[in-house]
């Protein structure tokens, strides 16, 4: 965890609002998880205040290189769509406790659903699956073709349905029709997305093992705010866990979502 | 060579740099940043009898130049910070002001009186000015009569001496100030944070599931400043500023204004090293304006033309 | 196609937009930029019975997402306002709200009498929370009784509508409210500024001379929105909401929170255009948000809910 | 008056902390006289909040330019003192009523006195002095050598004498000390600077005609808002006059300084 002025390498517009950018430094070296996020103060001043979690999409150790994707969406996130290759981005990372790649052996099963900006974490996450021997499926869900992104490098690594809410592209509906009739047995399922998202897939799978990658409003990002807290299921004594510190990453049935 | 102590009732303080409750949980996250010794104290957050699982999220919003916050006093209660999050403090040379909360005058006098007897602890501050919880806080913050029985009751049992927390969310803030002094107070700290509002623009609801929040930051540093120095006129006890310091500058500002030192907030979230790089800065502020010891600064704003 | 009309006692307006008092001096510079008959109305600049001459400079001090002014109610008295201002404004189709201020009650009715008769003026706003003056102004907006006894008096003589302008620094801003409301307001204004101060890192002096200023701008807009949330549910009269709008969204936010109409203030000296500007984007919003009538965004963050 | 994106077309440091700027645009036609201000947005958000106003110091009709001389102190013109060539800066203007360069006929004597920023808005106003026959003189006022900026060109148009509180270029002291026993007999004094400088001057040459240009802080920099208030002098009933549209320049005698 540390503080680290990242360099712009690329940045590029990859889908309707959604940005593809590299980042370079030294807090790459710290990563230890897919599913980790970084913490990202845009602009010098006081507008906005507050940093953004972002998480990260992918990570190149050799060259010291992350890649994110994000949605340009409100003030924070359009501010850093206009910034270009060479410019510093003040970050704080790697946050978070990222997925368990190692909760699955060669030779198993490992179903990964993505939605909207959820998406991103997984495509790192499924390279290390892969590179383990895992056997990996992708769901991806999005809007609509316009605002898909992604898809090819997903499916490059593992065969890959898509659902789209206006069905301009894949399945028309959500991630959970995508799913509907596919008997595939999966070992494990690894999720990120809306909340509505993942609270469908633990209906659907109850029981199954999984973990789910949630968001929440953040502050500090390191967990001394008590901000971005989630609520655990089933505790008698109604206790919390921190979504920035705690997670993002919870075993499903975990928490409250 | 700058002088950067500071003595206060119970506070032999390095510097006059300490983070504000809340914002700096009991110490552990932020020491992976930096040894918290280099600070001039640490208020930790707010404490309870009883643990508090505090509101439901989204607990946060940003807001123009500020942050809302409905955290909702969360903590694990008493027991736990005694047991727990005091201890591990006690590795670092650094006094603690702890944070006191509740619901009843008789909870802040029960944690009052436990909690004055932890080692490290060398003052309270009691949070009469939450706005996050429904019952108690902020009530005990806006009537001066409650304010100065709370307060009388409390110094009666406290090992250590006692601030209280103001509430900017009043008419009168020097008559609250002067109840707490008359109740016996040793010192003030203010301000807490400003009762605010954010809707989402697309259902219109909250965008804090508790409706309403604290406004702090940058934004509310001029009403912080107004009232200090209003209320440092008008009392004989020091005080401890705060409310959107970012720079060694507002501090110096908040001293001018009347306070002898100062608590960062959520500036701390922003810049994880906020509180060392203030420190740190200082000393070079203080050569440029031309001055040797940090308490000179304290109430220039009025003391030089009184 | 959207419906921007909102009709408040007084007040037919073609939108809800208008230029906040002070913000807007008595419109003539402001119809160098764009034709004021654009505009939902607008509220002049205090009237006091006679001149004043304001503040001593500095007046203005810029802060985070905000800005202190201490103006002092600088204005040419009724007189001057009656023969020279108003009827200037007659040349433009568009209702004027007159903002009356005294240091007396006598002052306000007999303001009051006068100005409500100019034939242009639709609606009198009473500005009982000005900070920066030493005598009346925010005195009557801090105490209920005294509000309501003003607010009594000047019905009694006013021919138009009455809205009071509220002040934002009490401690029960819906108290104030309802005895406003009691003393039969017809609307309610809100918020004034909030009570702030800057220092001079130099000298440790008050930027201003008039030592303390009124907060406005986007830093108080959280303040603006909780406020008006609590009071549009507890009083039953229209409210114009006002503090930190820049944009067509934040004009919904208000809306959203329980205003019935807004004003501009401080967004006006940065951008001359702005509540043309406003204006012209409103439908575009709305559309994105498929309401047809502006006048379906009123309290929907606790109307759609009650 | 009007509100333009003007293109910023040179911008250079000339002197310690202090900037030269070029910019073009439309509202440069609507230029009366020089001493009149442009009132600058820095920055497209919040922060800083208020507008800047910066005196136009020489005028281009023909390209439509004009140039700004101004120092970086504070936070806005800091962020100003980073922009490129090529980037837009958000003005309003022409504003405020500028020097009266009509006062003087062909053959007539005039003392332009400047001090630190106040110094800008006499290069324009000399220009057009010089331009109607007048015989002009400057007298500038400077922290140090360090501080001093745009002597060469001054002194291209006129005898130009230099004072710097330090003494390391000129005179050592205040412009008073290098006015001091200089019997010059001028008709008319035209000065900008720290209002102790033109309080000075007003003791120095008690009866004589001049015009000063004042500073005050200002909100809207139109009128509206009387921020930005002085007081005149000898008026019964206190009166008070706009800086920013009855000024900033006064006849010497009208308002307390
Ligand atoms: C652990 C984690 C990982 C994330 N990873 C990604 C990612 O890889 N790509 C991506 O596009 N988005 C991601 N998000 C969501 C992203 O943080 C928000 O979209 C972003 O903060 C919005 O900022 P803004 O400036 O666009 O919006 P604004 O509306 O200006 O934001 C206002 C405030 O609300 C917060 N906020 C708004 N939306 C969200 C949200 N959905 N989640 C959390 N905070 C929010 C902002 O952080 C800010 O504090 C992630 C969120 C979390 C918690
Ligand atoms: C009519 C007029 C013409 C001017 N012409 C020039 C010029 O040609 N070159 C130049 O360098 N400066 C000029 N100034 C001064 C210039 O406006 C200030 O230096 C500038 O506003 C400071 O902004 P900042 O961001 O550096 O400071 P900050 O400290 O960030 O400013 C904070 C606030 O104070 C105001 N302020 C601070 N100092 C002054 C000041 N001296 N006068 C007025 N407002 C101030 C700012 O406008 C802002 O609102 C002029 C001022 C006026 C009124
Ligand atoms: C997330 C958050 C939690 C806080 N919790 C507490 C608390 O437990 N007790 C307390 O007295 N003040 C609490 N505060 C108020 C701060 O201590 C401080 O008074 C206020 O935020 C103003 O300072 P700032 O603008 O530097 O943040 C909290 C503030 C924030 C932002
Ligand atoms: C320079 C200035 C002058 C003001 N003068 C008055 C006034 O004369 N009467 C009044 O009721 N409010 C006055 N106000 C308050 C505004 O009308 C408004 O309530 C406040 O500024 C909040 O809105 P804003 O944040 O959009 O500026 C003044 C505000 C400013 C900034
Ligand atoms: S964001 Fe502060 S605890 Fe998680
Ligand atoms: S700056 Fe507003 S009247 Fe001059």
């Amino acid at each position: 965890m540390m503080q680290e002025q990242m360099v712009v390498k690329k940045h590029s517009s990859i889908a309707k609002d959604i940005y593809e950018m590299v980042l370079a430094g030294d807090l790459v070296r710290q990563i230890a998880r897919p599913g980790q996020f970084i913490h990202i103060k845009v602009g010098s001043g006081i507008d906005p205040l507050l940093r953004r979690p972002i998480s990260i999409a992918e990570l190149d150790r050799d060259r010291c290189e992350i890649t994110i994707l994000y949605r340009a969406q409100g003030k924070g996130t359009k501010m850093m769509a206009e910034m270009n290759p060479g410019e510093k981005l003040d970050v704080l990372g790697p946050l978070g406790n990222g997925f368990p790649v190692d909760a699955l052996r060669h030779g198993q099963k490992a179903l990964l659903v993505g939605g909207g900006i959820g998406v991103p974490p997984l495509y790192e996450l499924s390279k290390q699956l892969k590179a383990r021997g895992v056997e990996v499926r992708h769901v991806l869900g999005f809007e609509s073709a316009a605002h898909a992104f992604y898809i090819d490098q997903f499916s490059a690594l593992a065969p890959t349905s898509v659902a789209t809410v206006d069905g301009s592209r894949g399945t028309k509906g959500f991630v959970t029709d995508a799913l509907a009739g596919d008997g595939w047995n999966f070992d494990c399922i690894y999720a990120c997305g809306p909340a509505a998202m993942l609270r469908a897939l633990e209906t659907e799978y109850p029981g199954r093992r999984g973990f789910f990658s949630l968001e929440e409003r953040m502050a500090c990002g390191i967990g001394a705010c008590y901000g971005c807290v989630c609520r655990t299921k089933n505790s008698p004594d109604n206790a919390t866990k921190k979504v920035c510190s705690d997670g993002p990453v919870f075993e499903m049935g975990e928490v409250l979502i | 060579m700058t002088d950067l102590r500071v003595e206060l009732p119970g506070l032999s303080l390095k510097n006059p740099v300490m983070p504000a409750s809340g914002c700096f949980g009991y110490g552990r996250e932020y020491s992976q940043w930096y040894d918290l010794s280099e600070l001039g104290a640490i208020m930790i957050k707010a404490t309870t009898k009883e643990p508090r699982f505090g509101n439901q999220p989204p607990r946060i919003a940003e807001t123009e130049a500020g942050m809302l916050n409905a955290i909702g006093l969360q903590n694990p209660g008493l027991e736990k910070v005694m047991a727990e999050e005091l201890p591990f403090l006690e590795y670092y040379d650094v006094p603690i002001i702890a944070n006191v909360a509740g619901s009843t005058i008789e909870d802040y006098v029960y944690v009052s009186e436990h909690i004055s007897k932890a080692p490290n602890v060398h003052a309270l501050e009691l949070n009469i000015s939450c706005p996050n919880v429904k019952s108690g806080g902020i009530t005990f913050g806006t009537d001066p009569v409650m304010a100065y029985e709370l307060t009388r009751k409390v110094k009666t049992v406290s090992e250590v001496p006692v601030y209280v927390k103001l509430s900017p969310n009043v008419t009168d803030i020097v008559a609250v100030a002067k109840a707490v002094e008359a109740g016996g107070a040793d010192g003030l700290t203010m301000i807490n944070t400003l009762f605010g509002m954010k809707l989402d623009l697309k259902t219109g609801r909250p965008v804090l599931a508790n409706e309403t929040g604290g406004l702090s930051g940058p934004a509310i540093k001029p009403v912080a400043i107004r009232m200090i120095y209003q209320v440092s006129q008008q009392v004989k006890v020091p005080i401890i500023g705060m409310g959107g310091i970012q720079t060694a500058e507002d501090v110096i500002e908040f001293l001018y204004a009347g306070a002898s030192a100062v608590a960062v907030g959520t500036a701390n979230f922003i810049e994880p090293l906020i509180c060392p790089r203030i420190i740190q800065k200082l000393p070079e502020v203080m050569e440029q304006l031309g001055v040797k010891k940090i308490t000179e600064f304290v109430g220039r704003s009025h003391k030089q033309y009184a």
